[in-house]
């Protein structure tokens, strides 16, 4: 095990009630690195985000922050160790304005630290300083999405867990979002990232893992799994 | 005379044209795709057809009868079924009694309704697991069991919304191939699809929906080399890909 | 919650052995114990009516005294003011409650209530109900009815002797039928709509199934159950009031046995209602005439209650799917 | 998004108040209402009419703060657990109980216990959401109504062991005295307006007030809104959901705490008080919004001055009835209550 | 809370009495089914133990006046149990509930009741009326108002208070007799009552005599007792109709409601008249609301205070139990006293024998303010029911009319605010 490695996942069991979605899944994300982790549909990509962030307790395996379990803690504490997940439906607060939510986002931090990344997000996001009093719910989709990246950010993640930030987006829109993250890397945060969008992912990231039902499948960098047979038979329907 | 033959058809979300003045047919038998970027309207023009919104304005006639403004439980016994892009499978009800429901829906014997349900699953590759609980399904099982529910009506028109969505290409080719195979019985597809290269291997026809609005309509070659097509929807890239 | 059932003709086996059983209690039990017995009935008869619209159906509902009061006053109201027989009393309130059940379902399902708004809805028709009956001259306002007790038996007029075991009997052909109603209703067409709407409207509408009208019909069939026991209910109890009838008490206690029991199953509000009545005659013997080591709870008023609310907060917490309900998922893994 | 309904639960906590226009409408409905009583009633046409209709319309308003009041507590339980809480009323009848003692026993001032016994009911109810509640969180809605009705069954019949039925009753010294040149009970064209219900309804007001700035303010309150919308998505921005689940309930029993002192001065306490408010509150909850404070403080008023208005033209009828037809037509017309948002 | 005396002492040979100590479990119902004879066999030789069922509400929101009834019982079985005869209590809880209460007393019986006593609330006793009648027990009511309870056809149920039409019918004429002695006629009143069945029934009464001597109900204004927080507004109706006097029926909580709003409100009547209102008769009342309370009249059924047994019986009450004796109390009281004599008179336990002689008995000297004594008509009421007019004067409540039974003059016109 290497020892600036930021994240470990080993062995990690884990599912809903009866259901087992994850086998045994062994992952690791360096700090300032950039992974990937690819798959189909149902494959567990979001059961492993959510069990690293909190929102799941796995029920065997070890999961490491800088060295240390961070097995029971919740969502919230995870938030404080500077993990924060931008999750699959956004989960926005739709009621609120885009201000609010940005608010929301830093309820970690203290109020000059969050006027900073208040900065920084307009800064990377213009739109949602134009935004700032509409409410999030009648934003359109891709318009949420940034709302979501942004409102991560505001807590100032050491890492990041992005679930499908392209999804629901078109195109032009996707090609916005893996500029994002280019750039969210420049500034230091790690960021594991799930994508269906296989080829994309992994031409972004640093490394990659490939996940079916709930095992990891495949890794390595970004170029050796995007060369590899399996893969582009079974992700990238080459 | 088309089978389905929608005209002039619009609707607005407080607003919002998501379908804008849309004509378009499908004849009996034909596979025709649909597709467009996120939020084009494909999934609400469905809707519409399917009666699950109320129209705004326009007429949908289908098989002959103005089926406009019809409930939608009328409008699937008429012979349109649909499968829904965020599946609604009766969680708690095994797989058998999923397809019972709809096979029973326009047969008064229950009898009748599960030796049919049978013979979808078989079709559909899920009688093996007719037993379980819907709920406890992987996603490419879902996905079949709503193909499954939408053909036990016996269509003459399948609206078919993402069916083929998150399933590796292995799962897809048998299921590409049912496809074909239902078409070939006689009865229509409507599919919207974002995985082009099904889209281009099925279809004989295909929408391009834009804002709400037809931007094209033609053969797959037609539609994919379109500059407008490209630049709202395939992007330089996915192009490639599709071909 | 259940799945669609299988096998009707099993369940209506076990319904007959069980009837067949309990046909015999009135020749070894007695007195107050028989009357217990018969709470037990007319408990579960409300719980597997109301248990069709609020398990089966998946319509929270939290006014079922409604219908239950609309059977009573039905029928004692036909008894008392015109001498006509509580059986026929009996179909009246129970068309009634199903029309009344019809137009309130429709009226909800159309403005779109549901969850906690569909509850309140129907508590709110309830309370409606009582507050226009008790303004009622004719119905004796505030005063309610009481049935005439005749010196003789008669099974027109649905009234025995204390001694007779026909009350019981009656009690238990009423809860069988209605079993058995939802035994076949359950296994059939109609009912395997009514579980797919309450799994997914949209998902049963586009498989062709009309859900307003299915959710219509299951608001009207647990109206209706619901009423025929309170009919039956009055012609045991003599008396009927409006608080009574139409009460949120009612509406708990209706709602009780099928919850404690196992919403959405068969056998649920029968076992629940086994369960909660003489749960509920046990708590206060045990204040009544407690162990030595009890002593000290001896004849405090309250306390009986308090063991009960405890026991049922047990139950809800550690069997949430009901007792029934909770076994049965256990015997299918 | 057509699809979307389903997959995020976004949840229904609204904690400004911001009263729609038409509601001055509904208000004015009423006041003509009354008018009219006024031209059609023989009684009306005297002085002592107008002294009528202005009574109903000040002891409609007066009570309907404390309706508001209590209804407040439980659309806040609502809009963060979502959870109809039957024992609302019994948590609100053994906070009086606390404040008789404290008042009748230790001899406190009953306004003076505002600072303690919603302070001790903040704990009781934290403690109940720990033990009882939270394991049946994620529970379908008649479970959690039956477990909360089995709750209002123990406290009751706590309190009847406690206290026996013995009605008790706190009244002020001072209730009558004159404060300045203000003698009371006031007296404002002919209506009665006694001191106890003003300081109720003014201390219904301040509690009000406290509690939106509190929600809106505050750090803590601002977690609550949050886990009031978006359980997940709160908990994603560092909110401990669990805790203010814990604290959320412990609020609104404080607040129902609260209501308990302001009215225990004109009441007559036995161990079955609290539960004439459960209906009515849900009533107004209902019509406010579920989950929407504001709406519910709002919606007591109205439904005080329905109350008040209706007895006036129907005096036979319970005064409940004019109320519920008032409830059923706003579920009819508005199902998200009368003060919510507008889109579906 | 009302401790009953420990019922283990009252019983010389347990036998008969509890039942349930020697049978604890559901079983309770075969040996239950061999007591009743026992007990009951005693037909025509005598009655040696009698058994009687106490039915009322000890949990709820009457279940101080259920405690108290129950306690009263109790000591009336200790008091009465003497030469030969020895009577057991059974008490049961009706929950408030008529089907509970239904149970309760079958339960009762069965385990060997000889008769019963209950049960402080109309819809309940209505139900214990028809056990009672069907199992052939008598059934002795110690409070409960509705006139329609007994019936000459059921020849198993005797009341010993004044129902709900003797209470409206006196009130009228008490009313009538206090404004006339005094010389200011009351010619108009305004009359609030609780919209239950108990308030509309005592109304109906007092409407129909009110005609007969010359009183005129300018409006009756109705609430619901359970849920009234505040009558201002009614009390202004009542101001605004000015009548001689207002005439209140209900139960505690309203009525001091009632009465505290009227002080502010200060209508311009010349007295507050209680025609069985729950809360004017009681002593606590003036204690707890000392400002509002003096010169309000009450025309109620009453203990007779001015008889030195009844004050014996409830000094010992009190002194027992905590809390001063109430009339519905003492009332329960009564109707032990009224099975035991007639037991004795029938030398039998049996329901049917025992009910007979009720039809007969006559009881002297009545615990409460009755102009005779304790015999019933053929539907079971008690001939010489009758209330008496109390007043509050000078925080204590006091019987002032009629005459015999006065503790003091009538104060009238009298209002609190004066
Ligand atoms: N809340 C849940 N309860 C039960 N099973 C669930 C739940 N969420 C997901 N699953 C199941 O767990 C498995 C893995 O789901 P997961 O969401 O992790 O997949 P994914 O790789 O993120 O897929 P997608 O591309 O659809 O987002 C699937 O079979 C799914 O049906
Ligand atoms: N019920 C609704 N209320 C408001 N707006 C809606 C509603 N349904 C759809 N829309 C809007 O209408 C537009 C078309 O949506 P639709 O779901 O038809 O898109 P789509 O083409 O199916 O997209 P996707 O490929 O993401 O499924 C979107 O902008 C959407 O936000
Ligand atoms: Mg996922
Ligand atoms: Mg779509």
């Amino acid at each position: 095990m290497r020892r600036n490695n930021l994240l470990v996942l080993d062995q990690v069991n884990a599912g809903y009630g009866g259901l087992q979605v994850l086998h045994e899944v062994s992952l690791e994300v360096e700090a300032g690195e950039v992974v990937a982790l690819v798959g189909a549909n149902g494959a567990g990509k979001t059961t492993t985000l959510r069990t690293i962030a909190g929102l799941l307790v796995p029920s065997a395996g070890r999961i490491e922050l800088e060295g240390e379990s961070v097995v029971g803690l919740g969502p919230h504490d995870l938030v404080r160790r500077g993990v924060v997940m931008v999750a699959e439906d956004r989960e926005l607060f739709g009621a609120l304005t885009v201000y609010e939510n940005l608010v929301m986002g830093a309820f970690t931090r203290s109020a000059d630290e969050r006027g900073e990344s208040l900065d920084q997000v307009h800064e990377l996001f213009p739109i949602l300083e134009e935004r700032a009093q509409q409410k999030a719910e009648t934003m359109s989709g891709g318009q949420q999405q940034m709302l979501a990246i942004g409102r991560a950010l505001m807590a100032r993640p050491r890492l990041l867990l992005m679930d499908e930030p392209s999804m629901g987006l078109a195109p032009k829109l996707v090609a916005d979002v893996f500029a994002t993250i280019d750039r969210i890397r420049s500034t230091g945060i790690t960021v594991l990232l799930v994508e269906q969008n296989a080829k994309r992912t992994l031409e972004t990231a640093d490394r990659g893992y490939v996940i079916e039902s709930g095992e990891i499948h495949l890794s390595g960098t970004g170029d050796e799994l995007l060369a590899s047979d399996d893969v582009r038979r079974a992700y990238l329907g080459l | 005379m088309s089978l389905l033959e929608v005209t002039h058809l619009s609707k607005s979300f407080s607003g919002l044209r998501a379908v804008d003045d849309v004509d378009f047919q499908v004849e009996a038998g034909e596979i025709v795709g649909l597709i467009g970027p996120n939020g084009a309207g494909k999934t609400t023009l469905f809707n519409l057809v399917a009666g699950r919104i109320p129209v705004d304005t326009g007429r949908v006639v289908f098989d002959g009868e103005d089926i406009t403004g019809w409930t939608p439980h009328a409008i699937a016994r008429r012979g349109i079924g649909r499968t829904f892009q965020l599946m609604r499978p009766f969680a708690s009800m095994t797989v058998r009694d999923n397809v019972t429901v709809a096979a029973a829906s326009s047969s008064p014997r229950l009898e009748t309704a599960r030796e049919l349900a049978d013979a979808v699953l078989d079709r559909v590759a899920l009688a093996g697991m007719a037993d379980e609980f819907a709920g406890a399904l992987p996603t490419a099982a879902r996905k079949r069991l709503e193909l499954a529910r939408a053909l036990a009506l016996d269509p003459q028109l399948l609206l078919l919304d993402e069916v083929l969505s998150g399933l590796t290409p292995a799962e897809r080719e048998p299921l590409l191939e049912l496809l074909v195979e239902i078409a070939d019985e006689g009865r229509a597809l409507l599919l919207v699809e974002h995985v082009m290269a099904a889209v281009m291997r099925l279809s004989q026809r295909i929408l391009v929906l834009h804002h709400g609005q037809l931007l094209a309509a033609g053969t797959p070659d037609e539609v994919t080399s379109d500059p407008d097509v490209i630049e709202a929807y395939l992007g330089e890239e996915e192009q490639l890909a599709g071909s | 919650m259940s799945t669609v059932l299988r096998d009707a003709r099993g369940q209506l086996l076990v319904l007959a052995g069980l009837a067949a059983l309990l046909a015999t209690v009135p020749f070894w039990l007695e007195g107050s114990a028989r009357t217990v017995m018969i709470r037990i009935i007319i408990s579960a008869g409300v719980g597997v009516g109301w248990n069709v619209m609020g398990g089966f159906a998946g319509q929270f509902s939290f006014g079922h005294a409604a219908y239950f009061g609309i059977g009573a006053y039905s029928s004692a109201y036909l008894l008392v003011d015109h001498g006509i027989s509580p059986w026929i009393g009996m179909a009246v309130g129970a068309v009634l409650a199903a029309a009344f059940g019809a137009l309130t379902g429709w009226l909800s399902f159309r403005y779109r209530l549901r969850g906690a708004y569909f509850a309140l809805a129907t508590f709110a028709f309830a309370e409606m109900l009582r507050l226009v009956v008790q303004g009622q001259e004719w119905l004796n306002g505030t005063q309610g009815l009481q049935v005439p007790v005749l010196a003789e038996s008669s099974w027109w007029m649905l009234q025995f002797s204390t001694t007779s075991p026909n009350y019981f009997l009656v009690g238990l052909g009423l809860l069988v039928v209605l079993q058995a109603i939802t035994i076949l209703l359950f296994h059939g067409r109609r009912g395997m709509f009514i579980v797919a709407v309450r799994e997914d409207e949209e998902g049963a509408e586009a498989s062709g199934v009309d859900a307003t009208a299915h959710k219509v019909m299951a608001v009207a069939v647990s109206g209706a159950m619901t009423a025929v026991m309170g009919t039956f209910f009055v012609q045991v109890f003599f008396f009927i009031d409006p608080a009574l009838a139409f009460g949120p008490a009612e509406s708990v206690a209706i709602l009780l046995p099928a919850v404690v029991g196992g919403t959405g199953t068969l056998w649920g509000p029968i076992v629940g209602a086994a369960i909660l009545i003489p749960l509920g005659e046990w708590t206060s013997k045990i204040v009544r005439d407690p162990p030595p080591f009890l002593d000290f709870v001896a004849g405090r008023s309250g306390i009986d209650l308090m063991v009960f609310a405890t026991l049922l907060i047990l139950i809800l917490l550690f069997l949430p799917k009901g007792v029934y309900g909770s076994l049965a998922e256990r015997f299918r893994r | 998004m057509s699809d979307a309904g389903a997959s995020s639960r976004t949840g229904r906590l609204q904690t400004r108040l911001h009263v729609p226009r038409w509601v001055w409408g509904v208000v004015l409905a009423l006041v003509v209402l009354l008018w009219r009583w006024t031209e059609v009633s023989d009684l009306a046409v005297t002085p002592a009419g107008r002294t009528i209709a202005l009574q109903a319309l000040t002891t409609g308003l007066l009570i309907g703060g404390v309706y508001g009041l209590v209804a407040m507590g439980l659309s806040l339980i609502f809009g963060v657990l979502e959870i109809i809480n039957f024992a609302h009323g019994a948590f609100l009848t053994l906070a009086m109980y606390l404040t008789w003692v404290l008042a009748d026993g230790v001899g406190i001032d009953p306004y003076l216990t505002l600072l303690i016994t919603p302070l001790l009911m903040f704990l009781v109810g934290a403690a109940v959401q720990k033990v009882v509640i939270n394991p049946a969180m994620g529970q379908p809605l008649e479970n959690q109504l039956l477990l909360t009705f089995a709750l209002s069954i123990l406290i009751e019949n706590a309190l009847l062991l406690a206290f026996s039925a013995n009605p008790r009753s706190v009244r002020l010294d001072y209730a009558n005295a004159s404060i300045g040149p203000v003698e009371f009970p006031l007296r404002i064209g002919g209506a009665i307006i006694e001191l106890p219900r003003i300081v109720a309804f003014v201390g219904g007001l301040a509690v009000a007030w406290a509690l939106f700035s509190f929600l809106n303010r505050s750090r803590v309150g601002t977690a609550i809104r949050a886990a009031g919308l978006n359980r997940t998505g709160a908990s994603l921005v560092g909110v401990n959901v669990d805790r203010i689940q814990v604290l959320t309930f412990g609020l609104g029993t404080a607040v129902a705490a609260a209501a308990g002192v302001l009215v225990l001065p004109f009441l007559t306490l036995e161990p079955t008080t609290g539960t004439q408010f459960n209906i009515l509150s849900f009533v107004i909850v209902v019509l406010g919004g579920l989950g929407n404070i504001g709406g519910a403080l709002v919606g007591g008023i109205l439904i005080g001055l329905t109350q008040e208005i209706g007895g006036l033209l129907f005096p036979g009828q319970s005064k409940l009835l004019p109320v519920f037809i008032i409830f059923i037509a706003t579920l009819f017309l508005k199902p998200e209550g009368l003060f919510g948002g507008g889109a579906e | 809370g009302g401790d009953e005396a420990d019922p283990e002492e009252a019983t010389e040979d347990g036998a008969a009495t509890e039942t349930s100590t020697e049978a604890p479990t559901e079983e309770a119902t075969e040996t239950a089914a061999a007591s009743p004879t026992e007990a009951g066999t005693a037909s025509g030789e005598g009655c040696a133990e009698l058994v009687i069922g106490s039915v009322h509400p000890l949990t709820g929101g009457l279940a101080l006046d259920g405690t108290q009834m129950d306690a009263a019982t109790q000591m009336a079985a200790d008091d009465l149990s003497t030469d030969g005869l020895s009577i057991t209590i059974a008490s049961a809880d009706s929950q408030g509930e008529p089907e509970i209460g239904q149970t309760e007393a079958q339960r009762l019986i069965q385990e060997g009741a000889n008769a019963l006593v209950g049960t402080y609330q109309s819809a309940v006793t209505t139900n214990l009326a028809t056990v009672a009648q069907r199992e052939q027990v008598p059934l002795v009511i110690d409070v409960a108002v509705d006139d329609a309870i007994t019936s000459e056809d059921n020849d198993y149920v005797f009341r010993i208070q004044p129902n709900a039409t003797a209470m409206g019918t006196f009130g009228a004429q008490y009313l009538q007799a206090l404004g006339e002695n005094a010389g200011e006629p009351i010619e108009t009143v305004v009359y609030m009552h609780d919209e239950t069945s108990f308030g509309t029934s005592v109304l109906a009464a007092f409407e129909a005599e009110a005609g007969n001597v010359g009183i005129e109900i300018l409006e009756t204004i109705a609430y619901n007792p359970f849920e009234v927080q505040d009558v201002t507004t009614e009390m202004q109706r009542v101001a605004a109709a000015a009548p001689d006097a207002l005439v209140v029926t209900g139960y505690y909580n309203d009525g001091v409601l009632v009465a505290e709003t009227a002080a502010s409100v200060q209508p311009d009547v010349n007295a507050i008249v209680g025609v069985a209102q729950g809360a004017y008769d009681l002593p606590q009342f003036p204690q707890d609301t000392p400002d509002a309370s003096n010169g309000i009249f009450d025309s109620n059924y009453h203990f007779d205070a001015t008889k030195e047994r009844v004050q014996d019986i409830r000094s010992r009450f009190e002194e027992e139990n905590g809390d001063a004796m109430r009339t519905a109390a003492v009332l329960a009281y009564q109707a032990v006293e009224v099975i035991a004599t007639a037991a004795r008179s029938a030398a039998s336990c049996d329901g049917a024998d025992i009910a007979a002689a009720i039809q007969e008995v006559e009881v002297p000297e009545p615990l409460l303010t009755f102009p005779g004594p304790i015999t019933f008509d053929d539907s079971g009421e008690n001939e010489n029911a009758q209330p008496v007019l109390m007043q509050v004067q000078e925080g204590e409540v006091l019987q002032v009319y009629p005459e015999e039974f006065a503790e003091a003059e009538p104060q009238f016109p009298a209002v609190p605010w004066q």
